[in-house]
């Protein structure tokens, strides 16, 4: 089986600084693997590499029997990649119906001219965002005026609202509440059982554990190694992650 | 419906504010012209054609420009590029001769558009793949279209004799004139554009933070050159219109509104740093300051006091804005 | 008739030049008993004028006195006027021809033409420029912006009076300072620097005399460089006095202001008046600058 | 030594590209002065002069407007802040006379600033207190100081005799025209306050989240007045040096120079959304201006191609600056 | 004793939205409040009233003998009130040691004029973020460049480096790794035993029972009751958390 993505020997340069080098990994449909690693370890520019917000300095990125690499965010988008960002790269002064469909609005057609169907987006927001345990007071309102919890919803569910065959998720549960958090993890695992490939950034070993197929552990930029969870613990985990440090 | 409660339906009542000042200063001229002249200001076919011209011309220049205003960028290339298309439309009938009828206006029409597009062209290209500022992208095809609208002229103005071309520009249908007709037309496309479209939401979008646009996958990069062609191409109509009105198409047709068209965004509700600003706002702008134009000449206020009041009018039109925050609470 | 009232539209609000015809304009309305209002728009420009202009016809004076700001583009501008019935003069600028009344051409309406002659000033000031520097030499012209027709009509004379009497003299590419003095002296010095044997400028308003005369001083060419100055407010006339300024061609505003009004006035109580009025020039240089007749003309700013 | 390590020192390393810039087109017109006329462009005292003193000029309208700029805003009101003190100053110094001397001068300077810093009090007043955007809240002012100036003057100059202001405007000290040395003096200090004072750090963070400064606990609302007041002291000092080098107060004197005034901090890298920008850039700016003015005169090259030139010249000023970007691969 | 800070009946509305009311809690010295409750429940809101950054629409805050509300940001740290906002409120275009210092620069007389002690400042920057497990790559690069956790360490170390008697944390691990979340977790400890009182915004369970004197359960913006450590349990919290919106 081919795996559904690899990337392959990726590095990143910022000026003078080599955040990520020698990173290469795979992932299967259906299978969640878990970017782990201590803060600056390099996972965000990864998996900026692979949605397409960087462009590697050297490395390249095969997606689904297609090369990534070079692509525009645009068309790794629709080649059905969908990223949930640690920024969450929200338009502020936009509701979470319409950051929701960013991108992909929905229109209806007045005589025979397309009107965004602003209400439509708005109620399916409100029913993804349920679906994930939030309610936002006023929907209408734009999401700067949303909590941080809130905000990080619309993030999660503007990736998961897509049929993907991959979902990057950077840090998605680091705002949410208990309860939303258990409604993540349980997603992710109905969205393994459909076949979709998960890359999971987090620092929760718990929730790092209970999703991972594969622990890939990130140390000061470049892979410090890789485990199943049955074959490892925490411990083991963190002292990777320091690994490179000492 | 259901988005009609709560703040919503506050908002597009508050939003109302900025009519009710113009409607204020429009009271407040009529009173005065009433208890001074004894006649009405308002109340004359020839006052509100006035008006609506003179805003119209504002417009043209406004519209585009919101579009970019909205977008975190700015315009200043609208200045000539008004000239400059005006220049065009009117070597091109003069080339024909008075003769040509309709058809050669037409065909001017199309070309000096054309010559429009171009500069919108350029300002998208620098500002989307070569990366520069806006602000100094479009300063430098300012002075480009300057020069080139004067080169190809010959020199300021390019008169014409072309009773089409005159009709265009002062030709009334139904009372409406048409340079009035055409900046509605135009506003209403753009009112559309802006708030029913995928491309308005993107223009929001990347007005307040281009990384969401950009990761959501849009075309940010064909996004820009599609604004900053509209915006040359509003502003190119606006020099077609002068072109017709005056019957001469003079290299400065623009320069001189180019102030008060942006004036006219930020009164509308835009902001410097992007993510704001509607066309009806822009539309209300403009008219606001036509009035106070029309109005403090029609009031016999010395021209030296003029300038202090449009400055003070301005700045009350804004303060009255703000307030409508603070009574409602929405600021800390 | 008390209460007759005119309008005077200048070219722009701004400008010694208007400022003096108003003056003029009002001594004849205080004179005649009648009134005289002053509107115009900041900059000499056909789209800032119109809407002016529409507002003054809004207020149906019973004549209006205007410098249009182009011959063109002002005739559509001014009809309106006319078609409201209200008499239109034009001052200083002109539109169509400027022959009125003759039944030809598109901006025929007018009733009459007071003014003195852009064009023939700008020959003045190139016949005294050529004479102050014998005859031959670089010269050059400092304008404002293209698009003004007062002073391209003073740069348009004093070129064509050069070309057809002074063949010994060059004139040089004429350079555009946005009204801005310190923009003229800099330019006056990349002039001189690329022309060391540089004889003489024509300012051709306030501000292009006044940077160009302080370019000349700062390069301490005072003695070499002929400055000629258009239109002679008292800033200009202390630099004649200070030897900044070698001339400036002084037209009347006050004058035209004056005859404006009274042949409004005489068009109002039925009196026949001619289509166009000239008036003069004076020649303000060292010479004549403390002559108590000279002081008239100095312009009020 | 320690923070000029990597980055920082590459970075300080390429700020010269825009000095190169300079450079380039000094030395562009050097070659072509040496092989068109055979003189030297740039080796004479009095090319530098000239060039210097037309900097100078633009220069003080836009180190004022550096700060505001960084901070997020904008000042427009300069245009003619700079008049409403020119005039200022020369009504005192014609109240008291040619006779006055150096006191009378110098009470005329105070009472000139004086009144550029009222303008300044109401434009901070206006954008901190009653939260006006300031393009609106300084359009305003812009509007008022131009009525004010024109009023105060009873018409648009106020001519002087004084062998003082005049001394002040056009007098050389050891080979440098005084108003370069004020320039120069003005722009030490305020690249003093921008990069090693507490003052210049809020300016910057202002700029790029006014909540970051604000919850650090610093007073934005007195800080952005003294922004706006420093701004307008800025261009009275340029309406002083004006009525000083013309023995004249015009109130239009900062209008034309505004739109320089702002290229020169743009092309000093600052942007439309504030947190950017630099003192010694502007600088540059002003400098690059004022060279291209002359320069190109000094070519020769007819006057409306000058129009197409400096716009390119703007352009590329910028995309060089881009460029280096690239090269060192900053951006993605 | 008195206690160090007292909140009463704290209210907020934003437009038509009652976002918080009824919020009464004191905080004595020593002693650390957790702020606990789902997404929305309020907790940034009333945090937000108590550092100056919101005014209450109801109710006062009392400090150290004083009142609070109605003062400015500025005199609220000056106090001795130091916060760490879930947003980090970082000036992106600074580096970490003007970021650290922002507000109370350290500067040097040359001549008599101050400069801004930049260096000097940087190093402390290094320093306190050492001390909570951090290394930035360059520190003399803004912090818009810094990764997610990087950023979140220098918003604490902000708040931790000056003299407090009340330090307020927002979610303050979020982004953490987690050897720097214990890093963070030791230090409130630490900031207790020297008599700091402080009010902690967490969703994440077993540090709310770590470092908790008192929990303080908000609900849809009201006080949904409030237990000691040591009387409850996870699920009591949850359920109180979920309380009101049942
Ligand atoms: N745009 C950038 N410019 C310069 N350096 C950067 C940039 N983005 C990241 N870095 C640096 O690269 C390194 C890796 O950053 P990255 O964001 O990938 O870390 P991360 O593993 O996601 O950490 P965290 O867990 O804190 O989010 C960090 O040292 C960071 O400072
Ligand atoms: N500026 C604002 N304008 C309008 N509504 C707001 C504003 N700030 C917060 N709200 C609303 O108030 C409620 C409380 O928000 P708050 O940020 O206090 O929640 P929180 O408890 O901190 O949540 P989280 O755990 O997600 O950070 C939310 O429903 C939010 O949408
Ligand atoms: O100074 C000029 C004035 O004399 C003229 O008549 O109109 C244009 C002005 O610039
Ligand atoms: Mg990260
Ligand atoms: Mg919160």
């Amino acid at each position: 089986m081919t795996p559904l993505l690899s990337a392959k020997g990726l590095k990143k340069r910022f000026g003078g600084n080599e955040a990520v080098k020698d990173v290469t990994f795979d992932v299967n449909e259906g299978e969640c693997v878990v970017l782990a690693g201590d803060n600056g370890a390099g996972k965000s520019t990864v998996i900026k590499m692979i949605s397409g917000v960087y462009t590697p300095t050297e490395g390249e990125v095969h997606f689904d029997g297609g090369r990534l690499t070079g692509k525009s965010a645009e068309a790794i988008r629709t080649a059905g990649i969908e990223t949930i960002y640690q920024d969450l790269a929200l338009a502020d002064n936009l509701d979470p119906g319409l950051n929701l469909y960013l991108g992909r609005e929905k229109t209806r057609r007045i005589l025979g001219l397309p009107f965004l169907a602003r209400e439509e987006m708005r109620r399916d927001a409100v029913n993804v965002l349920q679906s994930l345990g939030i309610v936002v007071p006023d929907p209408t309102a734009p999401v700067r005026e949303m909590s941080g919890g809130q905000r990080q919803a619309i993030a999660i569910a503007r990736a998961i609202h897509w049929q993907a065959k991959l979902v990057i998720m950077d840090e998605p549960t680091a705002a949410l509440g208990v309860p939303e958090q258990r409604e993540v993890m349980a997603l992710i695992e109905r969205m393994k059982s459909k076949g979709v490939g998960i890359i999971l950034i987090s620092h929760n070993l718990p929730d790092i554990f209970a999703a991972a197929d594969r622990i890939i552990v990130l140390a000061r930029g470049v892979v410090a190694g890789e485990r199943r969870p049955s074959e490892t613990n925490d411990e083991e985990i963190v002292r990777m992650m320091m690994g490179a440090t000492l | 419906m259901s988005e009609n409660n709560g703040t919503s339906f506050l908002k597009s009542l508050l939003n109302a504010w900025s009519w009710l000042f113009l409607i204020l200063i429009l009271g407040f001229f009529e009173l005065y012209a009433q208890m001074e002249t004894g006649n009405t200001f308002l109340f004359r076919v020839y006052t509100l054609q006035s008006i609506a011209v003179a805003a119209s011309q504002i417009l043209l220049l406004a519209l585009g420009l919101t579009l970019v205003i909205v977008a975190g960028h700015i315009d200043l290339s609208i200045a000539f590029t008004t000239g400059f298309s005006a220049v065009v439309m009117a070597l091109v009938i003069r080339f024909f001769g008075p003769e040509g009828g309709w058809l050669i206006v037409i065909l001017a029409l199309g070309v000096g558009l054309l010559a429009a597009i171009v500069v919108g062209l350029i300002n998208g290209w620098l500002v989307a793949f070569i990366n520069v500022p806006s602000f100094i992208g479009t300063l430098g095809t300012y002075g480009i279209a300057r020069g080139v609208a004067l080169i190809v002229a010959g020199g300021a103005t390019v008169s014409i004799r072309s009773d089409e071309a005159r009709e265009i520009g002062n030709g009334i249908i139904l009372g409406f004139p048409i340079p009035v007709l055409i900046a509605a037309a135009v506003a209403i496309v753009f009112s559309y554009l802006l708030t029913h479209t995928k491309f308005g939401v993107h223009t929001y979008a990347l007005g307040a933070n281009r990384a969401s646009v950009e990761r959501a996958g849009v075309d940010v990069k064909k996004h820009l050159v599609i604004l900053f062609v509209l915006s040359a191409l509003t502003a190119g109509i606006g020099g077609l219109i002068y072109t017709g009105r005056f019957s001469a198409g003079a290299a400065n047709a623009g320069e001189p509104i180019l102030l008060y068209a942006v004036a006219a965004v930020f009164i509308g509700g835009a902001s410097l740093t992007g993510g704001q600003g509607t066309v009806v706002g822009t539309v209300i702008g403009a008219i606001i300051i036509a009035v106070i134009q029309f109005g403090l000449v029609f009031s016999g206020l010395p021209p030296y006091w003029q300038f202090v009041a449009v400055g003070l009018v301005i700045i009350v039109a804004v303060v009255v804005d703000q307030s409508r925050d603070r009574l409602t609470g929405v600021s800390s | 008739q008390e209460d007759i009232t005119i309008t005077l539209v200048p070219g722009l609000t701004t400008d010694a030049f208007y400022i003096t015809m108003n003056r003029g304009a009002q001594a004849a309305a205080e004179a005649l008993g009648i009134t005289v209002d002053f509107q115009g728009a900041e900059e000499f420009d056909p789209v800032l004028q119109t809407p002016v202009l529409d507002a003054v016809i809004a207020r149906q004076p019973d004549a209006i006195l205007i410098a249009p700001t182009d011959s063109v583009q002002m005739i559509e501008p001014l009809r309106r006027a006319h078609d409201a019935g209200i008499p239109v003069i034009t001052v200083d600028t002109f539109i169509g021809d400027g022959n009125y009344q003759d039944g030809a051409g598109d901006g025929d309406f007018p009733i009459s033409y007071i003014a003195s002659d852009n064009i023939a000033g700008g020959r003045m000031a190139a016949r005294f420029m050529a004479e102050q520097i014998g005859g031959e030499g670089k010269v050059y012209v400092s304008n404002v912006r293209p698009g003004i027709s007062t002073t391209d009509q003073r740069e348009e004379g004093f070129k064509a009076e050069m070309a057809e009497n002074y063949p010994d003299v060059e004139v040089l590419e004429t350079q555009y300072n946005e009204n801005d003095a310190s923009l003229a002296a800099s330019q006056f010095q990349a002039v001189l620097a690329r022309n060391p044997d540089i004889a003489g400028v024509f300012g051709a308003n306030l501000f292009s005399a006044l940077g160009a005369g302080n370019g000349v001083e700062g390069a301490q060419k005072s003695e070499d460089v002929t400055v000629i100055a258009f239109d002679a407010p008292k800033s200009i006339v202390d630099n004649i006095s200070s030897g900044v300024v070698d001339a400036a061609i002084a037209q009347h505003p006050a004058e035209i202001g004056y005859y404006g009004v009274v042949t409004a006035y005489a068009v109002l109580t039925g009196q026949s008046v001619p289509t166009s009025i000239g008036t003069g020039f004076t020649v303000i240089d060292a010479d004549n600058v403390n002559d108590e007749d000279i002081a008239k003309f100095i312009y009020s700013e």
